[in-house]
């Protein structure tokens, strides 16, 4: 197998769709030509032609709202959102037609998009590119939302969402495009969404968390463990469909959990984690389960974004937290 | 073309061929025959029937908000009639249920809609048509992709995009239309203005002297049409529909009408429109203009309408009396569709609110 | 003091505001001549003329994007949604503008600005006007979410929401607006942001909730004494400022906890109370706090939607199964 | 007026007064005078220094992402200098410096937001500007409720703001234009059409053949003028801010301009424009076309361009010093003016992250 970054994963799994598919067709601002403002749909036009590989003028809601046109009319369309932040734009589209299409027409119309999208922080990036949104789309039912932290999954996950028949919001980490990469199978295969994936065990504390923050959660984890601590970090892979058992074992099995994400913390998504582990697992939890989250303000200025993602030193000051509690 | 319509020429009357008294504007021969008009004529007949019935079952809490096509009878069923049901798409807005029939939607899945029941925004198998689109303009981006990816399948089909003066206003209109000029996508834009939102005249909409004047910004032809005016629909959506089936291009239709009735069963229009306008607006009813160029021509007389209305209503009666039959609800109605693959989670609500709560039989 | 509808006693705040401070200006679709679909502000603009309530297109994005500009000029703007499922369309200019724009200026532009948006379920409207998009605007930092229960609280919490220089969405219960009514005072009074409002004290278990869904729960509560259960009711009022010690208080009192809304479960607020809830009150819990929310499929049409939107029979069958954990 | 331009009108060449070669057009009498010149000359010349001043900063990792204005000095400074600071408004994009720094903004402001303090994002006590905006077309609806203030509270002041061929092409930038049209808002929409959003060629944006045929849809006048021309840009504008302060309402200028470098300092161009067609458009440089008529008036030369362009260098040096020196940021920076009032959770996650790492003392 072949170690790839995982802009080259997700390169591969869009090249195998189009090859494989002759529904598959992408659409975004900036990607042919261009191959993508980060090259992840690099050399694809040239492939498959500027009729499967569509630049688009510059309108998120068109981009997403075209696609479900595409999608009625019985294509695959892969539309990306050059920045999950500018999602916004369309969010009446994702939340009010993509998600809801194939429940409005009883079935008539499924919507087997997928939505990319990439996000997160200290890449120094202007404002409003950084933003993680997920929690806003996991409040959106109809849609499913996948957030994968290897290579290996981007692209096992992509061939994944593109052949399953809903919607699904496919984000992928801005800083791990190139800095994450890891062992990625040449030919066809996929990940299924919903089963999360233990990346270390620990029978003192799970850390939780998903896409780069997991690259965090992992470094956090080995500190702690010079410091004497087993800490175990599940990666979620998918938040829509959640991995309820995989939640449950893992704290289960520790008693101990800290959830980690990018986004602020009021009405993350990592609420939702702590909600369903105190419903799932209550009995077995010896202390209550921490967030380690960036603050409830706006994105800031490159100047001190550093401070705002959580970092590693921030997920080990939890961990003592927890594991001093 | 259109491309060279000007200010000028929008603040020049509506194109206009059948006159207020229903005589046809000399040299034009409709591309209607008798049996053509006639079946126009029936469907529009049909809806102001439709209408009152609906107004009627809403006031007896038989009905949800309903809105009538009541005054946009010739702009919706001149425009529907220039497509071919076979090949060409509808994208309506909310007030279209004319074209929505012909392209094969029932009347009791409409009844069933507007009662509640999810099945009524099915919008039956094969029938080339998307649902009703209540968030405003949301349709107009849709419409966009599917005649784009029927084009990109090889598919000569057209696709007729419905929206108001009021979502002319959105966003998704603008960004539709602009994606459209681009990829010359096959839709015919029918921007019904009505003169009101709700309770907003057109002049608080926009300044634009017509919304025809928006076409040459996106580098495709605008027309400004009489939208009481069948003949005239009719013709601009014809000549359209083949430049958009010709690989042309879209088309941007301005169909000036009037929403003579409420703007739904909750609206009070006594508010905000003004008596005397309402009353010139009535006197320009695209039925009573249509039915004097029909009796002209001895197609048809009061017996003829008397009796046609009669048998709309009965055929109303059976579709209401169908719709009520529909089996009660039960909570499978608030799982069923969302996912093709639902998550767990999902299925596990379901299950708690089944055990709750246990279907009822048909 | 006068006994008054809640949308009587928003209609009076407004027309309070208007008059008192010269700088209050309203814009929305149909507030004029209309008076607002749901007549909230009957009677404003033949008071107060058309230059100060405002009928506006039909474009969401620019009736708040405007009011962003309105606030840099020094107005104090209050645009309507005229139903909160629309704020998905201008939702980039609310996260990304409106929530923003102090922090971005350095406190040069604050934004003084009140959105109002009627929302919820059971009135049999069409398609998207029901949604409770809440939990959507609390994870968008710098904005404040207020969400009355009471008539009273209605025209306290948005004559202080007028004054307060930070924006303020103020979500308004449809099927509340007429509904629910109780004693309103004539004068001026405001009523602080961020702080709960103690419904009914119970030694058992308390519901927290919001807006409408305070009437669900109080109803429930009453049924639960029937049974013999001692059930208290925790009125949050604003979600943005969140009375944080009023959850740990309430919870400590007696130990379990269910919480109420209109909206989806995963990643809804409910989540976010869950979290808070274990997090400052996790050794007096003696049993999983429980959420009572909609289930994650969209708002569904009429004929079903008194399933959909949780009950006085789903929160009392709450109780009992918090109560026998 | 504009509300006459059509397809037609833009179809033609748009409006030049200042050829290529330097000559003034036949007649036309401009209203900047010598001094006035000059001074829109040193500060197309300072906005050329800035640019690659900080293309070399960010190469350094001293800057973050920089776009420069390079090539569109001309669109800039031609419009802005129709402007009365004291009174007038400007909402920029963010490619718009040489408008911002004469409403007063600072040098050393910008380059501290170009280097990731918020500090940079102030745009000064009393200055006439709205910040950068990177949401793009968002800034728009902005500009219309700020001329829409300014109005309401008795103000004559003008809103002149840019935005790009790519930000068109969102739904903000229609739903800001039909307002602005409907409340006769006194804005001045200068739409900077540089050729390329990123990689995006016009073309692609839209088919139609001018940006300035929006206008009719909006009932404002539109007009279609060389954005590499100081002369037309000035005269087009001074005419627009003239019909808004007087109540007339907006004005769309499209600036015809070309964007001379890459998109910013994270893009290759070398990817997608053609280099035949990049030589051809530099060779149309505003810079060159300024300096020639300049020459031609005796108010500049080599050696006076040179000792500009010292005195430019010497100014960045110091105002990149000043700005380098500014205090490293402490974790009050991410919660600082979050709020006025800001609630009680948020100041406890602010003790909780001062704790953690006591802020830098200056
Ligand atoms: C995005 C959005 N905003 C607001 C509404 C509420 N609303 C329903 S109908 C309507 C007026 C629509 O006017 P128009 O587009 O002219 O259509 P008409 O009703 O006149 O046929 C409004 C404001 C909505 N449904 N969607
Ligand atoms: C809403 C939004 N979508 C996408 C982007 C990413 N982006 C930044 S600049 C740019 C191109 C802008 O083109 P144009 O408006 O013509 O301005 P120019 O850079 O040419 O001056 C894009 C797509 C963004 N900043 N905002
Ligand atoms: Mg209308
Ligand atoms: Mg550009």
């Amino acid at each position: 197998m072949a170690v790839m970054t995982m802009v080259e994963a997700i390169r591969a799994g869009l090249g195998a769709a189009l090859e494989g598919d002759e529904r598959v067709l992408l659409l975004g601002q900036d990607i042919g030509v261009n191959g993508g403002v980060f090259r992840a749909t690099e050399g694809l036009q040239e492939r498959f032609g500027a009729e499967r590989v569509v630049d688009m003028p510059l309108a998120e809601a068109v981009i997403v709202g075209s696609a479900v046109g595409l999608a009625c009319s019985g294509l695959v369309p892969i539309p990306e959102l050059q920045f999950l932040g500018f999602g916004s734009q369309a969010f009446h589209q994702i939340e009010g037609q993509v998600a809801r299409m194939r429940f409005r027409s009883q079935g008539a119309y499924p919507m087997p998009m997928v939505l990319r999208a990439p996000f997160g922080g200290n890449v120094r990036t202007p404002e409003l590119h950084s933003d993680a949104h997920e929690a806003k789309y996991v409040n959106a039912p109809g849609l499913k939302v996948v957030m994968p932290a290897t290579a290996h999954d981007a692209k096992g996950m992509l061939t994944e969402a593109i052949r399953d028949p809903d919607p699904v919001l496919f984000c992928e980490p801005l800083r791990g495009y190139r800095l994450i990469s890891d062992e990625v199978p040449e030919g066809d295969y996929t990940v299924p969404l919903g089963r999360a994936r233990t990346v270390r065990e620990g029978s003192d504390l799970v850390i939780v968390a998903y896409s780069a923050a997991v690259v965090v959660a992992t470094r956090a984890a080995e500190r702690a463990g010079e410091e004497g601590y087993s800490v175990g970090v599940l990666d979620l892979r998918s938040l829509v469909p959640l991995d309820v058992d995989a939640l449950r074992e893992a704290v289960a099995g520790c008693g101990r959990a800290l959830v980690l994400h990018e986004a602020p913390l009021s009405a993350g998504f990592g609420a939702e984690l702590v909600a369903t582990i105190q419903e799932e697992a209550f009995w077995s939890l010896e202390a209550p389960v921490l967030r380690v989250t960036a603050y409830d303000a706006p994105y800031p200025p490159g100047g001190i974004e550093e401070r705002y993602v959580p970092s590693v030193e921030r997920v080990l000051a939890g961990v003592r937290t927890a594991l001093e509690a | 073309m259109g491309a060279g319509v000007t200010a000028t020429d929008a603040a020049a009357a509506p194109r206009c061929l059948l006159a207020p008294d229903g005589t046809v504007a000399d040299g034009h021969v409709p591309a209607l025959d008798d049996a053509g008009l006639l079946d126009a004529w029936r469907a529009m007949r049909l809806s102001r029937t439709v209408d009152a019935r609906c107004f009627s079952l809403q006031r007896q809490g038989r009905l949800g908000t309903y809105s009538s096509v009541n005054g946009e009878e010739a702009a919706v069923v001149g425009s529907a009639w220039a497509l071919d049901p076979a090949r060409d798409w509808v994208v309506p807005q909310y007030r279209e249920l004319p074209a929505m029939l012909r392209q094969g939607y029932t009347l009791v899945r409409a009844l069933q809609y507007f009662m509640g029941f999810p099945a009524g925004n099915h919008m039956g198998e094969g029938v080339n048509l998307l649902p009703y689109q209540i968030s405003l303009a949301a349709q107009i981006p849709h419409a966009v992709g599917l005649a784009w990816g029927l084009r990109h399948q090889g598919s000569d089909g057209v696709v007729c995009c419905y929206f108001g003066d009021g979502a002319s206003s959105e966003g998704d209109a603008h960004e539709a239309l602009n994606l459209a000029g681009v990829r010359r996508a096959p839709v015919v834009f029918v921007l019904k203005n009505n003169g009101w939102a709700i309770s907003t005249p057109v002049r608080r909409q926009t300044a634009a002297s017509s919304f025809a004047d928006r076409a040459a910004g996106y580098g495709m032809p605008g027309e400004l049409v009489d939208g009481n005016d069948l003949l005239a629909m009719h013709d601009a959506t014809t000549r359209a529909v083949a430049r958009a089936r010709a690989g042309d291009g879209p088309t941007l239709i301005e169909a000036r009408t009037y929403r003579m009735g409420p703007h739904n069963t909750s609206d009070d229009p006594t508010r905000y429109v003004d008596a005397a306008e309402l009353e010139e607006r009535r006197a320009a009813d695209p039925l009573v203009r249509l039915r004097r160029h029909l009796d002209a021509r001895g197609l048809t007389d009061d017996a003829a309408e008397a009796a046609l209305e009669a048998e709309h209503k009965a055929l109303v009666d059976a579709a209401v009396a169908e719709a009520e039959a529909t089996p009660p609800l039960g909570p499978a109605a608030m799982f069923d569709h969302v996912f093709a693959r639902p998550p767990q989670r999902l299925d596990d609500q379901r299950a708690v609110a089944e055990a709750a709560d246990p279907p009822e039989m048909p």
